[in-house]
């Protein structure tokens, strides 16, 4: 293996050693010199390892390689079981952030119980995201970084499907899309 | 089916955009080519099973099935175009939302499925952790030390002047005192009279109250004698017969 | 890097994700092939990174390189303000120095804990200052060079005496009021 600089060294320790994922900021309050070239240098060593450094929104951390899955994993162990409706909600907070309790209500068709937002905040994976200036001012729901690293996303635009869905038009709300039929209709007239 | 296993299906539905959803897969054609009169027909159809046998419907499919016949109306009869809505727009919309949903759906289930973090892949275990040294450096101002000091000479002060300055008989004092003078007294004798001749003003009043202990510990030993008429009476000391 | 087979990367992912260091036997449990072959490997590719593979008896476990361990700790300066007990004890203390606890506490008027000359040690404003030849020999206090420093003071003697603290009102009005009673009250006796 070619020898490393010490800056690396460090990342590769300190990531190794954190308890939390981290970011390129609270990684440079540790080491000097370079962070994003060593994430770089780290992430290629690391390549097609059985660890491999990840990168989930802003923040970094190491862990085992998703193809060695069936000699890990741990049903017993297993993460909260979500209930549909948690499913389903979590799914379209996650591909309309930041929305409103009315707007996932609008999609389900169903109003939201009390507990299912509960759960998903409780898993750190959903957070309160300001109010949206309308009125009633209502609150809109937004997903964390705690969402990405458990569901191995990089970004928000690694969620499965999110392109097509986007073109398809399935992200917008129903009010815009019958309207763009309806000129779509009198256009083709 | 029984009255039973269609109040489960109730149960197992999330609403009835859901149910609505199902009924639409049925049909086994791509959701932008289902037929929407189909598709009501069949949601009737089941909300009037469920009536027949006297099942509580939540109001939501209620509404749901209302709003589904008025649709089904405004599909099949002719329409003032002035007055009606759109039916086909109606339909649209209807396709709309359960497109909407599905596409959540599915895409929830791709969420479920990916490598999961503590089920497929991991993170270290014993990670040690990061450790920061908190190393405290304490503030003052040269005011807060002033005040302070000021504070503290305000406070006990004014103890070390009374004490210097009052003229008192201690307890201690008081019953020597009146220990040797009850012995020259075999008969009755004022308390009054035990006090200094000089004493005025504070120390009185002080030498006072400590004869008035004294001759009550004086008795106590049996070594004086008290009598008092009443309350507030003069009170009188003897030496024991 | 030369590619690795797959005994390697799947012993290196159980180490890295055990809870407590492993024994050859315990990895074979979870993996097929030569595990000591691939022990030896990883201890060659991890060797001289911020990561080693270490045997500790019969057990094997990742652990971040000994001489990296400074990184892993950050010290933080964090400004506190001292408490009026503070404050109080360290004004005894200079006007008064070299001074017993039992000293502060006679002119306090109030015990200290023990923490609070503590504090004042550990701000540096604060020394022990030999015993008093007195029965129970009591250790005494006075204030240091850095004391002086950190309030701007030449020498203890620039601190204002009791009359310019009256004349600049420092003394707390209610007491002064309490005082000018009690001093009446004698005169009219």
């Amino acid at each position: 293996m070619t020898p490393l600089d010490d800056t690396v060294r460090a990342v590769e320790a300190l990531l190794f050693a954190a308890a939390e994922p981290m970011t390129v900021d609270s990684m440079r309050a540790y080491v000097a010199g370079d962070v994003r070239a060593a994430l770089d240098r780290l992430v290629s060593d690391y390549a097609g390892r059985g660890i491999n450094l990840v990168r989930r929104g802003e923040r970094w951390h190491f862990q085992t390689a998703g193809d060695l899955a069936h000699l890990l994993r741990r049903e017993r162990e297993e993460v909260r079981r979500l209930s549909r409706a948690g499913i389903e909600t979590l799914a379209i907070i996650a591909y309309h952030e930041p929305v409103t309790r009315a707007e996932i209500e609008a999609i389900r068709g169903v109003q939201i119980s009390k507990g299912t937002l509960d759960v998903l905040m409780e898993a750190g994976w959903v957070r309160p995201a300001g109010r949206r200036e309308i009125p009633g001012r209502p609150l809109t729901f937004a997903t964390t970084p705690a969402f990405l690293a458990h569901f191995g996303l990089e970004t928000r635009r690694d969620l499965p499907g999110i392109d097509d869905l986007r073109a398809a038009g399935l992200l917008d709300p129903v009010d815009l899309a019958v309207e763009r039929a309806v000129e779509k209709a009198n256009e083709d007239d | 089916m029984t009255g039973e296993q269609l109040t489960l299906d109730l149960d197992g539905w999330e609403g009835p955009l859901d149910l609505l959803l199902n009924l639409a897969r049925a049909q086994k054609v791509d959701l932008t080519r289902i037929s929407i009169l189909a598709l009501v027909e069949q949601y009737l159809g089941y909300v009037e099973r469920a009536r027949t046998l006297q099942l509580e419907l939540a109001a939501d499919y209620l509404v749901m099935a209302a709003w589904l016949a008025y649709l089904k109306s405004a599909l099949l009869l002719p329409r003032d175009p002035v007055a009606d809505a759109d039916p086909e727009e109606l339909a649209l919309r209807l396709q709309l939302r359960l497109e909407r949903l599905a596409a959540m759906r599915e895409a929830g289930a791709r969420l479920m499925a990916r490598d999961r973090l503590g089920r497929d892949v991991f993170r270290r275990a014993a990670a040690e952790g990061l450790r920061t040294i908190r190393t405290p450096r304490w503030s003052a101002e040269i005011y807060d030390l002033i005040a302070g000091y000021g504070r503290v000479s305000a406070r006990t002060r004014p103890v070390m002047h009374v004490v210097q300055d009052r003229a008192v008989m201690t307890l201690d004092a008081a019953i020597a005192r009146v220990a040797a003078m009850v012995g020259s007294h075999v008969s009755w004798t004022a308390i009054e009279r035990f006090l200094p001749d000089d004493a005025t003003g504070a120390f009185r009043r002080s030498a006072l109250a400590s004869s008035f202990l004294a001759a009550l510990e004086l008795a106590r030993q049996g070594r004086v004698e008290l009598q008092q008429a009443a309350p507030f009476a003069p009170l009188y000391l003897r030496a024991p017969a």
